[in-house]
C-alpha cells in the first residue's frame, strides 16, 4: 500500500485500461490448484496463484496440543500461515512475524465459521500454510489451498471457502492485485466467500476507498470468488477421480 | 465450569435481548458507551492520552527518539505501534509473548494511523538515508471491558495530538514542536448478535458475537482501514450498512478528539 | 545512584537545608491513593506519587496458572511489576527486564509474609503493578498500591504494607527521593513496614551508608511509612463508603 | 496407546524383513529411493531446488545479501545454512523453536557443504575486513517421509549449483552472475535393522532403526562429513563397509545433480 | 510427597536446633563455613576464581572485549554481571530461561561491586563516547548447598582481583596489564530461625528460614548494599546488629581474599 | 577445521614427527578423572584433559519434566552440553548455542544405546555436562565425565563409554587434538566406544579423509579410548574406596 516515502511510482493502468501484466480490471491471474500432494498429512492442496506458490497441509481431528487450549464442545481450528525464508525478495528472517500471526487468527477464525466443529470435541484440527513463493495475495491464496486441503481431510464443512483481494490502482477498482500493483496501488481488500450463503468469513481492507468504490469492491471480489470456488470443486473432483481410496469431503 | 455455564447463560440471554433490539446495559444497538479522553496524562512521554470508553480503559503514549530510516523508505520516518494487553487490565489475559489478540489491535490499529496519513512520515525524516525521528505509539490496556480496537485508536490518535518532538533534548533542533498531525482516523467496531448488529460491544457482547466488523474512517469521506474479527459472517449488504454507521460514529468522535476531554 | 561517568552532579540541598523541591529532609511527596479504579479486577488501586503515577490490580484467589506451580498448603502469590515503555525518559522496551524480575520478587516475598496465604490452598493470588510515570520510588509506590488493592480484593492480611525509600544526598539522610535526588545521591533504602508489629518485610540498599546513617535511615523510613499507612486506611475508608456493596478487607 | 502399539508391530516386521534381506517397500539393502531434482523452482529465491526422494520432499532456496565478514575471517563470505522441519510436513512435528532433529539436519548438512568447499567463500568476499557476501541457505522440509538429510543436502546443493549473485540488484557490480560451485558433496544415510544396513531409509525404518549412520563424500574420493545418530552402535567395519558403500551413491546422485532434472 | 514430608520435618528440626543456639552441621549462630579460594582457576577467562564455601562450589570468570559505552555515561567502562544457577548444580534447578532467583544473585551481587566501586569504570574507557572495556562478569554455580549470594560476590571480586586486561590482543596497547581493583566488597548472609539469627545458611537452613538478609560491606567501614530476601521479617534492631556482624565477616573474608588461596 | 580466510597456518607436524606440544601422533594429552565432586548431585565427575575443564553430573531415575517427554516402557535420558561464557578465547554468550544442542542430542543417543533404561519407566535420567575451559575435544571429555557421572549415580549400564578425537594434520592422522591442531588441520573425528562389543555408539566427522586413513583413524580412536576405560574404571574405584558408602555402579 502507497509505501510513504519509497523512489518512484509507476504507472499501474494504461490509456486501453490495461494494466502492467495485461489483465482487465475485472480479471483473475492464472491459477492452478492440486489437491493431495502430500501422503504424510491427512488433507493437503498446493496452490499457484500468479506468481505465488502455496502448500497447505490439515492434520486432524487430533489431539490437542498444548492441552489446556481443548474444548470441551468442539473441535479447536490451529491456523498456522508462515513464510518460507526465500519467499521474498528480501530474505525474511526465519519464524512467524506478527503479520504472519495476525494472518493466522484470521484464517482460523474464517474456517471456524464453516467447519462443523462440534463434531470433534476435544480435538485440534491444524492448518498449515507455508508460502513458498510470494507476489501478493498470499493469505487468500493459502486460504484457498487450505480450504481444499481440509475438504481432502474429510473434515465436514459447511462450504468450501474461496478467497480473492480486490484493490484499487490508479484510482480504478481491480480483481486480485499483483506485487507492483500492491506496492503501489491505493488499497487492498482481501475477502473470503462462503459461496451457500453469500456471506465473507475474511474481510480486511487498508488504504483508500469511498462508499461507492467499497461497494463495487464487494461486488467484484465476490464474482472472483465465485470463478475460484469452481476451480476448488474442479481440484476435488480431479483428486478423487485419480485417487478413489482417499477419504470423501464433505 | 461453573463459569462456562454462566457465561453461556448470559450469552443465550444477550442473543435473546438483542432480538429484541436491547442490551444488557440498556443501550440501543447504535448507542456508543460515554467516552472521555485525558491527554498529556503521561508527562514522561512525547504524548499521551487515557481513555475510557464505558469500563474500557486504554492509555497510549508516544515516544520520538532519532534513529535509521529503513532502506527502502529513506525519505520517511518509521511509525511502530504496539499494543500490550497486561494481565492487569482483565481475567482473562495471562502473563507471557503477547497473544494473537493484542498483535491483532496493534496491526490493525497501525493500518488505520498509516492509511489516514495521520502524520507526514516524511517530514519525520531529518536526513535522508541517514537520519529520522522513529515514533513508537505504545497502547497499553488498562480496563478491558470489550471494544479494545476503538479505544486503542482513540487514544493513539489523541496522544499524537497532544505530542510534541524532543528535538531540543535530542540536540537535533534548538527547540521542542508540535508533532503535526494532518488526519484523524477513528475506528468503529461492530458486532453479530443474531439479526442484529450492534455498535461498540462489552466484553460479554464480544463472547456472544458471531462476527466482528470494523471500520476505519477519515474526515475526509474515506474508509482506511476494515477488519472482519472472530468467527461468524457478514453479508456485503451488512457490510454497507455498517460503513455507513461508522461515519456516523467516526464524525462524532472526531469532533470530541478535537476538543479534548469531554 | 550516582551515575559513574555521568556529565554534571547538581546540589541536591541548599544552604537552608530544602531539597530541590523544596522539602524538607523527612519530608514526603504528595500522595493520592484511589482504591477501586478497575472494576474487571477483583481490587485494585490507582497511586499518584510525586511523579509517578502507578495502577495495581489483584485477582484471586483463582486458579493456578501454570499448573505445576500450585501448592498443596497455601496460596501462591504471583507478582508482575511492569513498567510502560513511555513511563520513563528514555523509551523503555515493553516486556520484564532483569531490574522488573528482581523487584517482582521482593515483592512477591514482602506480601507472602503478610497474606494468610493457607486458608486459600491449591489457589493463586496474582498482583499486578503497572508503572505508568516513574520518578523514582516506583517500586514503593507499587507496593502501596498493590497492598489497597490486595485489601479491596478482600484478601485476609496481618497489616496493610505502607512502604517508602529512604536516601542520602549531600551527607544528608533524607526521605522519599525524587528521580534527581536518586540519579546523583549517594545511597538509596526502600522498605516496607508490618506497621503492626513494627517489622520490615522488604528491605534493600544500593549506595553507601555508615552504620549510624542507617540507623537515622531506618527510624526516618518507619516514621515515613506511618504516615502512608493513614493514607491508605483512608484510601479503604473512603472506597468503602462510596461503594457498600463491596466485598471487605481483613 | 493404539498408535504405539500400531508402531510397535510395524517395526517388528521391518526387523524381520530386514533378516531375510527384504524391506517394507520391496527395496533391497543397497536401493536408493527415486530422487527427482526441479532447479529454480522458487524465482523469488537467488537459487532454489525442490527435491523429492521418494515420498520425502525438501525445498532449497538460496539467498545473497552484501554483510560484514567475521573479524576472525576477514577475507571469507558468510554461509548459513538453516533447515526447518515446519508442522506442515509431519504428523510428528510440533510448531515452536527448533527441535534438536531440525538442528541437527541443519549442522550436519552445513558441514558437508562447508567441509567440501562447495563454494570458495573467499569469492564471496569484496572488501576484506568490509563487505563480503551472506549467503544463506534455507531449507525447507515439506513432505517426511525419512532421510531428510540426504534429501536436504542434495536440495541444498542443487540450489547453490543454480544461484546467481545479485551483484547489480545491490550495486555491488554491474551485472548479476552465477553463483560458482567448485565440488558437489553427497550424503549418504544408512540405518541398522538388525543385523542387516540398508541404505535410505523411510521414515517407519527410521522408527525400526537401532543407529542411522551418514557419510558425505565428494566427487575426489574424499569423505567430507558423517554423523552417527539414533539409538545404536556400528562397529569399525560396518563404518567401513558403509563409506564404501556411500562412495557408489554419492558417485550416482552427483551425476544426477549435474544432469539437472531426472 | 514423602520429599515434602521429609523437608517439613528437617525444616522443624532445624528450628528447634535453632532455638537452642544450635545448627546441624554443628556451627554456633555465627559461624561461617571454611571457605577456598582459587584464583586463575580457567586460563581461558581473563580473571577468574573458584571458591568453596562448606559444600557450595562457585566459579567466576571475567572477560575483557572492547565496545561502546552507553550514550548517558560516554566517560565510562561497561560491567556486566550475569549469574547463572545451571542446573547441574542442584537437584531444584530446571533448564530454561533464568529464574527470579538466578536474577537476584546476578543483581545484588552487580550492585555490591558496582556500590563499592570494586573496579574504576573510568579507566576503562578508552575514547569517551566511542571506545571502552566491556567488563563481563560471569558467575557459573557448580554447587549449590545455600548461600549463593556471599559465594557469588567472593568468586567474582577474586576473579576481578586476578584479571588481566587483554589489551594486546585486542591491539589497544602494547601490552597487557592488570586490571585494577579499587575496593573489595564482601556480602554476608543471614537467615531468621526462629528468634535465632544465623549467618552463611545451608540449602536446608534457607529452605527453613523466615527471612534472609544480606549486607554488603567495604573496607572503609561502609554499608554498600543490602537485600531482604525470602519470605519474612525484620526489626530495625535486627537489622543494625546483623550489620554489626555483617562487618566482621567482610573484615575476616577480605583478609582471606587478599591472600588468595587459603 | 581449516578455518577458510583465516589469517595463517602454523606447521603442526615437525621433522622428527612431534607434534606442536611433543607429542607423537599416536599419544594423549594427560588425562585425570575425579569421580563424586559434587555432592549435590546423584553422582558427578570432573575432567582435567590437557587444558580442558569439565564438569558432569547425574540426576535420576527421576520424575520427567516436561511431563510429555515421559516413556511409558523406559527411562528418556535428557542431556544438556553447555560451555560457560568464559570457557572459550572469545566470550561465548550464555545459552544453548545450535552447536551444544547437536552435541547434546548425540551424547543423550550415544548414553541411550548402553543404559538399561527399560528398568526406570516413566523416569527421567538427567545429564548435565558444563565445560568450564576449553581445548578442543570437549564433547569426547563432557562424554567421559558423564559416563563416570552415571556410574557414579548407580545407573546401570552395559559398560562405561569411553570417547576421544582422532583428527588429521599436516597429512597424518592423529590422537586426541588440541585447540591448533583442531583449528588448523585437516580432519576431526570425535568417537565414542562400548569396550565390550568395541561398537561405537558416537561418531561423527569433519573434513577431509580417504578411506585408509579413515581405516586408520578408527585403529587409532578405538586404542585410545581402551586407555582411557582403564582410567576411568580406576577413577571409579578410587571413589569406591574413599566414600564405602556411596550407591555402588554396575
Amino acid at each position: 500500500m502507497g509505501s510513504v516515502g519509497a523512489k518512484e511510482v509507476p504507472v499501474l493502468l494504461n490509456a486501453d485500461g490495461l494494466r502492467i501484466d495485461g489483465r482487465r480490471l475485472d480479471e483473475l491471474r492464472p491459477i492452478q490448484i492440486r489437491a493431495g500432494p502430500l501422503p504424510q498429512a491427512d488433507g493437503s492442496a498446493f496452490v499457484e496463484w500468479g506468481q505465488n506458490k502455496v502448500m497447505a497441509a490439515v492434520y486432524g481431528p487430533r489431539e490437542v496440543h498444548p492441552r489446556h487450549l481443548q474444548q470441551s464442545t468442539k473441535a479447536v481450528i490451529q491456523c498456522r500461515y508462515n513464510m518460507a525464508a526465500f519467499s521474498v525478495d528480501e530474505r525474511k528472517r526465519p519464524g512467524l512475524d506478527r503479520r504472519s500471526q495476525e494472518i493466522s487468527k484470521v484464517i482460523a477464525e474464517a474456517f471456524e465459521s464453516v467447519v462443523f466443529a462440534e463434531e470433534f470435541p476435544r480435538t485440534s484440527i491444524d492448518v498449515y500454510i507455508e508460502v513458498l513463493q510470494a507476489n501478493a495475495g498470499t493469505r487468500c491464496a493459502g486460504l484457498v489451498a487450505a480450504s481444499v486441503a481440509l475438504a481432502d481431510a474429510g473434515i465436514p464443512m459447511v462450504d468450501l471457502l474461496p478467497a480473492v483481494a480486490v484493490g484499487k490502482i490508479d484510482n480504478a477498482i481491480a480483481l486480485d492485485l499483483k506485487k507492483e500493483e500492491d506496492n503501489f496501488g491505493q488499497a487492498d481488500l482481501p475477502m473470503a466467500l462462503v459461496p451457500q450463503s453469500g456471506r465473507l468469513v475474511l474481510l480486511q481492507m487498508e488504504g483508500h476507498m469511498t462508499e461507492p468504490e467499497l461497494a463495487q469492491a464487494l461486488e467484484l471480489g465476490v464474482g472472483g470468488c465465485r470463478v475460484i470456488h469452481e476451480k476448488m470443486k474442479a481440484a476435488l473432483r480431479e483428486r478423487y477421480s485419480t485417487a478413489p481410496l482417499a477419504a470423501g469431503a464433505a | 465450569m461453573s463459569e462456562e455455564v454462566t457465561a453461556e447463560i448470559l450469552q443465550t440471554h444477550i442473543l435473546d435481548l438483542a432480538a429484541e433490539g436491547r442490551r444488557l446495559d440498556g443501550r440501543g444497538p447504535d448507542d456508543y458507551r460515554p467516552v472521555t479522553i485525558d491527554p498529556g496524562f503521561v508527562t514522561t512521554a512525547d504524548g499521551s492520552a487515557l481513555v475510557n470508553l464505558g469500563q474500557t480503559k486504554v492509555l497510549a503514549g508516544i515516544k520520538l527518539e532519532p534513529g535509521k530510516p529503513f532502506p527502502d523508505t529513506p525519505n520517511a520516518g518509521v511509525l511502530t505501534t504496539n499494543a500490550e494487553l497486561i494481565p492487569l487490565s482483565s481475567p482473562t489475559f495471562e502473563p507471557g509473548p503477547p497473544q494473537p489478540g493484542a498483535i491483532e489491535v496493534s496491526r490493525v490499529v497501525d493500518r488505520a494511523i498509516r492509511a489516514a496519513e495521520t502524520i507526514d512520515l516524511t517530514k519525520l525524516c531529518v536526513t535522508p538515508g541517514e537520519k529520522t525521528w522513529v515514533c513508537y505509539v505504545d497502547v497499553h490496556v488498562l480496563g478491558h471491558d470489550g471494544n479494545l480496537i476503538d479505544a486503542s485508536l482513540l487514544a493513539a490518535v489523541s496522544a499524537l495530538s497532544s505530542a510534541t518532538v524532543p528535538a531540543k533534548r535530542f540536540e537535533v533542533a534548538d527547540a521542542d514542536y508540535p508533532l503535526e498531525v494532518l488526519h484523524r482516523p477513528i475506528e468503529s467496531t461492530f458486532v453479530r448478535l443474531g439479526d442484529t448488529i450492534v455498535v461498540d460491544p462489552t466484553f460479554d457482547e464480544e463472547r456472544a458475537a458471531q462476527g466482528r466488523l470494523t471500520v476505519a474512517t477519515d474526515e475526509s469521506g474515506r474508509i482506511v482501514a476494515m477488519q472482519k474479527g472472530l468467527v461468524g459472517a457478514f453479508s456485503p449488504d451488512d457490510v454497507k450498512s455498517v460503513v455507513r454507521r461508522a461515519f456516523v460514529h467516526g464524525d462524532r468522535l472526531r469532533a470530541q478528539i478535537r476538543g479534548g476531554r469531554r
